[in-house]
């Protein structure tokens, strides 16, 4: 804004102060690691909380971040946290091991009483498969586990693994979502739902004071305005760019367009209940023209998914997987003609926010051009969301979909998808209805505890071909980006994080 | 002189309109009237007392909101269906404004026949030939059935308003002001059509105006209303004479004369009528009433005959005595 | 009575543009108003009493009327006057006292500021002062309790009182001329009579010279000076109340007068009607405008239009009709026009 | 004036009643919009592995938290008995007291609404009145055009419009919010003119304006155009009526025939139209606020329809509505005030 | 008198030719006719597939093959643009019909019957009008599946109370007029009576202001389609056009301007011819 320039004017040597504005899906102005509510919210709790562990995303591995070190047990069941002494919370309190039992316990116990009403609790998983939680001494912690989990250093640095302020747990209690105090770089300030979170760089940060003085995450719903608000300065980055800017913003001298990660997978389902033949559902991933959605969905924001379902920015990716996602559009037709299908009416959903609605017109076509017949139906993000676990819905044969890597690992991605029980298994596409669908939990499991990343990564190059072969419940589109785009001015941001929707911007400056 | 038969006697008559703001008008309060076949009564009065609510009331169009009106002995004040239809086509209405009574999309014809083929169920050829010749006998000639309203002057759509009142010939009909929208040439065109109708037909009419000339010439019996209540009630000629109702008295008085002669004494009456939601207590005229005393503020005079076929509503009725001479 | 002329008005035409043509509402008046009288313009619906009246002070100014003839008050043609000019003579020289009292009162504005709104139009008086004399005047035109009828707004007086208040208004600036359109048309009898007492009361106070138009012959006969019968757009017949009313010499004066329902005199069996109807379109005949209408009248009649005509030396008592004196008597008679 | 007092309570005690109405049509409304907001929350930011039985237990559990699997009259016993309270209860997500959220919204909206209004009446006013005397010429045939183009502009693109040339283009106004991100703002009484003042910032008005002339001009110009038909229609109205032919009698000049006659008696039916038109720009705020971000009721209403979150999708249309009551109430009395004849009780 | 003989309101403004009358009135009814018959017979003259989609993305105006060139799938434009008229005229009329049918339907009860139906039909008109419609449309349109359904159903119905006001005030206006009583008294029953005596004598006024309706129908249905709650793409449509076009504002200006001018000129004429079938019928002339 006009104001906010008059404001830094004063300071035009250093590059300090000032305010960093983020535009933002949406916020309820609740940021409270066990209760999901927006991507927004999220990024809030990723300021004001650090966790244990931290990803940066610019590299994928876990590092210390409140744990100084850590050592585990050779079975691999026992993991004791050496914690970070002299870090405290905004609140001014002292962190110790009672605030990391007191934050963890909220998401491996229901009955926290902390927690609000409706709570996700994204940790909840790694709660199931602990033994005991313990804390010896004030910069001890200990997990032990039940069964071997290589992905507990990596998924204690997601949202559910940050550490609150104990003394404010027990201040605010349930309310504590709109009360967070951690030990991050900016500490809350104020929140409105539906507008605004305003957060202050937090002087006592571990890691030295942020250079701006204040971050406004900014709820932007409407595309255009996302674009235009860039262009004028009223925010100073996103990475709910529209696609279709890109090549606008592109070229435009006054922000910058970040190559962002090829991150995120967008799939159709295919629900096995209402395709049953195999030979059809492979017939239908054969018809995608899969480039066509990158230049006219995403804009070039994509790429092909040539490793399946783990995109390029994650170490399990295997090009050689190319082959599962081609595109042959007679092969196609001859499938749907072997299988006496031509003519067959499917039914597609998508969402109607974001690339979904094209995706869905694009795949239309392919579908209609190899003889099926399409009948598509476009419904709000809440909506679909809801129909999607509705396996009785009319449209349910095919749906359109996309999931981002929530922490950087290829369990979060082939582990959860091709999981037989489960949200995809279950609700979607019905694969735990398939004949040996349920070796797939224990391949999957046997996976990625695999400590080698060579061998790791060619197991779950093997499990994703066979899974792809004889399944075919999931149907590639592409791998694509949260492109993230920020003013010139903005220097030094984490843009690799924000394109994974972490917000780590705490070295950035305006 | 033949003996009277009543036709259309009006009981404890009252019609309340609810206004606005608990405001409630009682715009016909209790009137007792009896209309005698044959006759044609003629009902004056201020503007607001009343009359045009007495006569929608009687052939119920406006529904009473207390009293009996009885058609020829029998009670017709609830009647409904298909036996109040029959009654409907006996009871009949002529409009004062020539402009609004008539539907201007419809022919003439169709406005005339209409009461025809509802209230009397006459099947349309025979309905068409009746059309005709009372279109004839208003003086309009049957050509006119096939044009519209907007197309005729004001006199000519009041011809058509007597028609259509006219064809499901009736036996009694109510004339609301008739000629009071119509130019002095025009109104002496329309009453003579109007008398001639009556002695043809032997009508029976309730005759309402508030221009004493016309009434004089028209009606055989005079009522007079106030406030809402018959005040009194003479044959012409007595009522000419003179009234016997201090009101009645300064009604007529105050008409203007085309007479060369200096005017008789001019009672003018001070105020106006009062406001019909909030009556005065006792006589309601004793406001505006030049021989008013304390009995007429507190005490309600009961309408009560004074002579043969004369009543009035007064404790001290001006009795008609002597004229001038 | 017969004072100094006040407006002389000559060849006045009044045309309105309609779809049909060009409306000749008043189509060339002469007539003349004295200082002091009560001059009486009769004439049946639409024979342009209004229409003549608006134009003397050019209320019926606009696109689509068309105005002619001289209009001379004080030496000034009206006609011809700018509407600057006119404004100093409208309610300070001639007034009007419309008709439908309610609609010519603003419903949204207390009557003690209407009245005076008028006299602060013509005269530098302070709010103060207008208020009060606004009060007197309603007290003048027989208001009773005038300080709280000043406040009251038109809608809660009776119609009655808000052809005082009219009347009021119209007497504000103590005007040489008062045009009464009607005024008492609308009122009860028993209200009339109060009015019309009023009005001649003020005139003879005043010495007020008042334009009534009116289609009542009983009130003219009450209240006029001299009468001017008009019919389709022309004066046709004009003279002391006496002569007009009461030795009537034109046929549709004599028409009219012998069909008024009236309340004294024998009452008839049937009134003596004129038969048709009035004439309202743009097509004019020829001849005399009554003739389609007129029992008595001959080729003569049809062909062009009489002019006025003095009927007896001396008097200023004229008629528009080519009859002479013996056809005259017959038509009386045969109209049962009342003896004088 | 007795009377005028028991017209003015009659119309204020009806508005409970009316509200009573709409709170029920607004739950049973909000009810029928597809979708839960259990599933949501229940599926939400899991990381894929919770199990279906998992999230099928939960989204119970959530129902049952949130009171939606209580029988709807029973839902609907409680809802009204909490309105009744002013406690509109609280957002399915996170927990937010709908009360506070709608105290920070509606003043942003009634700020909105009420500067659109007057801008739209300002040109209006201004042009239907000029259409109205120059009747016929080319200046009413111009004013009639661009009135009823500006009426017909597709109001959803306008912001965009704007905010492309204004915003971007030019950069002359900033294209998002309410007030600058930058600036400290404390609200009191969440207006914020009424703020600035009280805390004696002066310095927050001007940024406050630059952010409300864009939308408020977007949402002001479809009504504008509404406006100038009305004015005109009514002024030509009232100028045809007999009382204006007395003020000309009396000899007043064109200018005072206006000011004292035409003006408020043409702003009888004006009134009422903007009454109503008020629910327009209600409506219009819904898409107005989104584009701008600006942080009101209708983008509050937007987001509760998006989420699915009954409490927030009630309590944003019951204020709508109630905001629409009480200004048709204002306009009732406002109308009262103009029109002495109502005032006969 | 020297008007037609046999005709009057809307029938003897039509023989009258007071219809149409001056550029800017006849323009319109010229307008709003070719928009019609682009609706009904357009998609018969342009023979591109309005959804079929190509590689030649955003080709530009006066690209070979496709005059208004392509959008953003490729599809041609001019087809888009040409089928884009038939969802939103259908959803316009439809919705007027619709709200014409409730409205006077509803208000000529209430305004000849009076008294305690029209008390509480009229206040249940107030209730739903004391929802902003657009509020009212939107919660009704995203309680269904999106479509032309429900679209017109929302639209129709948030509209009508509207139309009940005037159609409620007209009819009572009509029904205290003597010759309704005159039809009473002639035994003519009340739903007679309406359709008769009543429904013709407030059909001028009554249908100036639908067609003013219409244009505001067809403001909504634009409208919603851009909010993504009308007309579901692939089937063309403006409102959703110039939604889907804003993407590409900066590159494709076209994209949004021809469906929103389109839109605009429609909505313009309705009203235009809305004004002048209402001076047509106005006996008062105060237009
Ligand atoms: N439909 C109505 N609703 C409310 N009040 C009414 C209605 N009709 C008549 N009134 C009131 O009832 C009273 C009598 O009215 P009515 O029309 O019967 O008088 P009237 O004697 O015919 O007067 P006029 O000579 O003016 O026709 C008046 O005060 C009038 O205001
Ligand atoms: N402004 C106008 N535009 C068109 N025609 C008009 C206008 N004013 C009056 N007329 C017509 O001019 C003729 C004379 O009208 P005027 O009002 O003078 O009649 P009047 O004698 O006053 O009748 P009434 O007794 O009904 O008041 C009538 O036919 C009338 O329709
Ligand atoms: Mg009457
Ligand atoms: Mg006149």
């Amino acid at each position: 804004g006009i104001a906010a320039e008059k404001n830094d004017s004063s300071s035009d040597t250093a590059r300090s102060g000032g305010t960093l504005t983020l535009a933002i899906d949406g916020t309820s102005a609740v940021n409270d690691p066990a209760f999901y509510t927006t991507l927004g919210d999220w990024m809030v709790v990723d300021c004001v909380c650090r966790g244990l562990t931290f990803i940066s995303f610019e590299t994928n591995e876990p590092t210390a971040d409140l744990a100084e070190s850590w050592t585990v047990s050779d079975d691999q069941l026992v993991y004791t946290f050496t914690l970070r002494q002299g870090v405290t919370f905004h609140d001014g309190t002292a962190f110790t091991s009672a605030d990391v039992l007191a934050s963890l316990n909220r998401q491996f116990n229901d009955a926290d009483k902390t927690l609000p009403k409706g709570s996700s609790r994204p940790l909840k998983g790694i709660g199931d498969n602990l033994a005991a939680l313990t804390a010896p001494d004030a910069a001890t912690v200990v997990f032990k586990l039940k069964k071997p989990d290589r992905t507990l250093l990596g998924r204690l640095s997601d949202i559910g693994g940050r550490i609150i302020s104990k003394a404010a747990l027990e201040k605010y209690g349930a309310g504590i979502g709109k009360n967070l105090v951690g030990t991050g770089p900016f500490k809350f300030a104020s929140a409105t739902a539906g507008q605004n979170v305003t957060l202050e760089a937090f002087d006592a940060f571990r890691l030295g004071k942020p250079p701006i003085d204040r971050l406004v995450l900014q709820q932007v719903t409407d595309p255009s305005t996302i674009v235009s608000s860039l262009l004028s300065g009223d925010i100073s980055a996103t990475q709910f760019t529209p696609y279709s800017a890109l090549e606008q913003l592109k070229g435009d001298t006054s922000v910058t367009v970040y190559d962002t990660p090829k991150s995120f997978d967008a799939f159709i389902m295919m629900d096995v209940r209402r395709i049953p033949e195999l030979a059809v559902r492979k017939a239908i991933n054969l018809a995608i023209d899969r480039q066509a959605l990158i230049t006219q969905a995403f804009f070039g924001a994509a790429v092909l998914p040539d490793g399946y379902t783990i995109p390029p920015n994650q170490d399990a990716y295997d090009a050689s997987l190319a082959d599962l996602s081609k595109t042959d559009v007679a092969e196609a037709k001859r499938l749907i003609q072997e299988a006496g299908a031509t003519g067959r009416t499917v039914r597609l959903m998508a969402a109607s926010d974001s690339w979904h609605p094209k995706a869905a017109q694009l795949i239309t076509q392919n579908l209609t051009d190899i003889g099926l017949k399409v009948e598509t139906d476009s419904v709000d993000p809440a909506a679909y969301f809801n129909r999607l676990f509705d396996a009785g819905d009319k449209f349910h044969d095919l749906m359109i979909w996309e999931r981002n890597g929530y922490y950087p690992d290829a369990d979060d991605m082939i582990g959860s998808l091709a999981k037989p029980s489960g949200v995809y298994g279950e609700f979607m596409s019905g694969f735990n209805t398939l004949d040996g669908s349920a070796a797939y939990a224990d391949m999957l499991f046997e996976a990625k505890n695999i400590a080698d990343a060579t061998a790791r990564k060619a197991r779950y190059s093997e499990i994703q071909r066979a899974w792809a072969d004889k399944y075919m419940t999931l149907s590639m589109l592409v791998c694509a980006s949260n492109p993230v785009v920020s003013g010139t001015d903005v220097k030094d941001m984490n843009w690799k994080a924000l394109g994974n929707h972490r917000c780590y911007v705490e070295n950035a400056s305006v | 002189m033949k003996l009277p038969t009543p036709l259309i006697e009006l009981e404890k008559l009252r019609v309340d309109f609810g206004g606005s703001g608990g405001r409630r008008v009682r715009a016909v309060r209790d009137v007792d009237l009896t209309i005698y076949q044959g006759e044609t009564l003629g009902l004056v009065g201020e503007s607001g007392c009343g009359k045009s609510t007495l006569g929608r009331a009687t052939v119920r169009v406006t529904e009473p909101t207390g009293g009996t009106i009885r058609y020829l002995g029998a009670d017709i004040t609830t009647l409904r269906g298909a036996h109040f239809r029959q009654t409907r086509a006996e009871l009949q209405m002529v409009f004062q404004d020539p402009f609004g009574s008539l539907n201007p999309r419809r022919t003439v014809a169709d406005i005339v026949a209409e009461p025809l083929l509802r209230a009397r169920r006459t099947p349309r050829p025979e309905a068409r030939r009746i059309v005709d010749d009372l279109l004839d006998q208003v003086g309009l000639g049957r050509e006119a059935g096939t044009r519209r309203p907007h197309e005729f002057s004001g006199g000519q759509r009041q011809r058509i308003g007597i028609a259509r009142a006219l064809a499901p010939a009736p036996t009694f009909v109510v004339a609301d002001e008739p000629v009071s929208a119509l130019d002095v040439s025009i109104q002496a065109q329309v009453i003579n059509l109007l008398a001639d109708l009556i002695r043809e037909r032997g009508l029976t009419m309730l005759f309402i105006s508030h221009d004493l000339g016309v009434v004089r010439h028209i009606a055989d019996r005079i009522a007079v209303m106030y406030l809402g209540e018959i005040i009194e009630i003479a044959s012409r000629d007595d009522f000419f004479a003179g009234p016997a109702h201090p009101y009645g008295e300064a009604l007529l008085s105050s008409v203007p004369t085309l007479s060369r002669q200096p005017r008789r004494e001019r009672i003018e009456l001070t105020g106006d009528l009062p406001d019909p939601a909030a009556p005065p207590a006792g006589c309601t005229f004793h406001t505006r009433c030049r021989y008013a005393v304390d009995r007429c503020r507190t005490e309600a005079p009961a309408l009560t005959e004074v002579a043969a076929g004369r009543q009035v509503r007064c404790h001290f009725p001006l009795l008609p005595v002597k004229g001038p001479a | 009575m017969s004072g100094e002329t006040l407006l002389e008005i000559r060849g006045l035409t009044v045309g309105f543009d309609v779809p049909a043509g060009r409306l000749p509402a008043v189509a060339g008046v002469d007539l003349s108003l004295r200082r002091g009288e009560i001059l009486a313009l009769v004439g049946e619906s639409g024979s342009g009493k209004s229409a003549l009246s608006m134009s003397l002070v050019g209320l019926n100014r606009g696109p689509g009327a068309h105005i002619g003839g001289e209009v001379l008050f004080h030496g000034r043609d009206l006609v011809t006057a700018g509407e600057r000019e006119l404004r100093g003579v409208r309610g300070k020289d001639i007034a009007v006292v419309f008709q439908d009292s309610l609609a010519a009162l603003n419903p949204t504005q207390r009557i003690g500021d209407q009245v005076a709104e008028m006299i602060r139009a013509h005269r530098k008086v302070t709010r103060g002062q207008a208020g009060r004399r606004a009060e007197e005047l309603l007290g003048e035109v027989g208001i009773a309790g005038p300080a709280q009828a000043a406040r009251a707004y038109p809608h809660q007086l009776s119609g009655g009182m808000r052809q005082r208040v009219m009347i009021a208004i119209g007497l504000a600036n103590d005007p040489a001329v008062l045009i009464a359109d009607e005024p008492t048309t609308a009122l009860d009898v028993t209200i009339q009579a109060q009015v019309l007492r009023l009005l001649t009361k003020l005139q003879s106070e005043h010495g007020t010279a008042i334009v009534l138009i009116t289609h009542d012959l009983g009130v003219v006969a009450e209240v006029a000076d001299r009468v001017a019968v008009m019919y389709a757009g022309r004066i046709i017949e004009q003279g002391t109340r006496d002569e007009v009313l009461f030795d009537p010499q034109h046929p549709y004066t004599m028409g009219l007068l012998s069909s008024v329902p009236r309340v004294d005199g024998p009452a008839v069996a049937r009134l003596p009607a004129i038969a048709g109807n009035p004439l309202t379109g743009v097509a004019r005949p020829a001849g005399c405008a009554f003739a389609p209408r007129c029992p008595f009248a001959h080729d003569a009649c049809r062909a062009e239009m009489p002019p006025l005509r003095r009927r007896y030396g001396g008097t200023a008592h004229v008629d528009r009709c080519v009859l002479d004196d013996a056809a005259r008597t017959r038509a009386r008679g045969a109209l049962e026009v009342l003896a004088p | 004036m007795t009377g005028t007092w028991w017209l003015v309570v009659k119309r204020l005690a009806a508005v409970p009643l009316v509200l009573l109405a709409l709170s029920t049509m607004v739950f049973v409304a909000v009810r029928t919009l597809p979708g839960s907001p259990a599933t949501g929350l229940a599926a939400g930011g899991s990381s894929g592995t919770s199990s279906a039985a998992d999230i099928t237990a939960n989204t119970a559990k959530i129902n049952a938290a949130l009171g939606l699997d209580k029988p709807l009259p029973e839902q609907y016993a409680t809802f009204l008995g909490d309105v009744v309270h002013l406690d509109l209860g609280s957002s399915f997500y996170g927990g937010n007291d709908i009360t506070g959220l709608l105290g920070d919204a509606l003043p942003a909206t009634i700020e909105l609404t009420v500067a659109a209004m007057l801008i739209a009446v300002l040109i209006g006013m201004l042009t239907g009145i000029l259409a109205a005397l120059r009747r016929g010429t080319w200046i009413d045939t111009a004013t009639r055009a661009i009135g009823t183009v500006s009426f017909s502009l597709p109001w959803f693109a306008l912001g965009v419009l704007g905010i492309v040339v204004f915003g971007v283009w030019l950069r002359w106004l900033p294209v998002i919010g309410r007030l600058p991100n930058a600036l400290d703002y404390h609200p009191l009484t969440n207006f914020v003119l009424l703020d600035a003042i009280l805390q004696d910032r002066p310095e927050l008005i001007w940024p406050w304006l630059q952010h409300l002339i864009m939308p408020a001009t977007t949402l002001a110009l479809s009504m504008a155009g509404f406006i100038t038909r009305i004015v005109r229609a009514s002024v030509l109205e009232v100028l045809g009526d007999d009382f204006v032919r007395t003020a000309r009698m009396k000899g007043l000049s064109p200018g005072a025939i206006l000011r004292r006659h035409v003006l408020r008696n043409s702003s009888l039916p004006i009134v009422t139209v903007l009454g109503l038109q008020f629910g327009s720009l209600l409506g219009g705020s819904v898409v107005t606020e989104t584009v701008f971000s600006y942080p009101g009721v209708g983008n509050l209403l937007v987001n509760g329809i998006l989420q699915r979150d009954y409490p927030i999708v009630q309590g944003a249309a019951l204020a709508i509505a109630l905001l629409f009551t009480l200004v048709n109430v204002v306009v009732d009395l406002l109308y009262l005030a103009l029109d002495p004849r109502l005032r006969k009780a | 008198m020297s008007e037609s003989t046999t005709t009057s309101g809307l029938r003897g403004a039509l023989a009258a030719r007071r219809l149409g009358r001056g550029p800017l009135a006849a323009g319109s009814w010229i307008v709003v006719a070719l928009f019609v018959l682009v609706a009904i017979a357009g998609p018969l003259l342009v023979t591109a597939d309005p959804t079929r989609n190509t590689a030649d993305a955003l080709l530009p105006l006066g690209a070979s093959g496709h005059l208004l060139g392509t959008d953003d799938l490729g599809r041609d434009e001019l087809a888009r643009m040409v089928h884009g008229a038939r969802p939103l005229l259908l959803v316009a009329f439809l919705s007027t019909g619709l709200a014409a049918l409730l409205g006077v339907g509803i208000g000529m009860i209430a305004g000849y019957a009076g008294g305690k139906v029209e008390w509480v039909l009229m206040r249940l008109m107030d209730l739903a009008l004391a929802f902003p419609s657009m509020l009212l449309i939107i919660l009704i349109v995203s309680a269904w599946s999106p479509g032309v359904g429900s679209l017109v159903t929302g639209i129709g119905t948030a509209l009508a109370p509207g139309l009940a006001r005037l159609a409620r005030a007209l009819a009572a206006r009509e029904a205290g007029r003597d010759y309704v009583l005159a039809a009473r008294l002639g035994g003519t029953r009340a739903p007679r009576i309406l359709v008769q005596e009543v429904l013709p004598n407030m059909a001028g006024p009554m249908l100036a202001q639908v067609v003013m309706t219409l244009s505001i129908a067809a403001g909504f249905a634009a409208g919603l389609s851009y909010l993504g709650l009308g007309i579901q793409p692939p089937t063309p449509d403006w409102g959703y056009m110039v939604q889907a076009g804003q993407e590409f504002l900066y590159r494709a200006p076209r994209l949004v301007v021809l469906p929103a001018a389109a839109t605009l000129i429609f909505v313009v004429a309705c009203n235009f011819v809305g004004d002048d079938l209402r001076d047509a019928l106005d006996p008062k002339g105060t237009r």
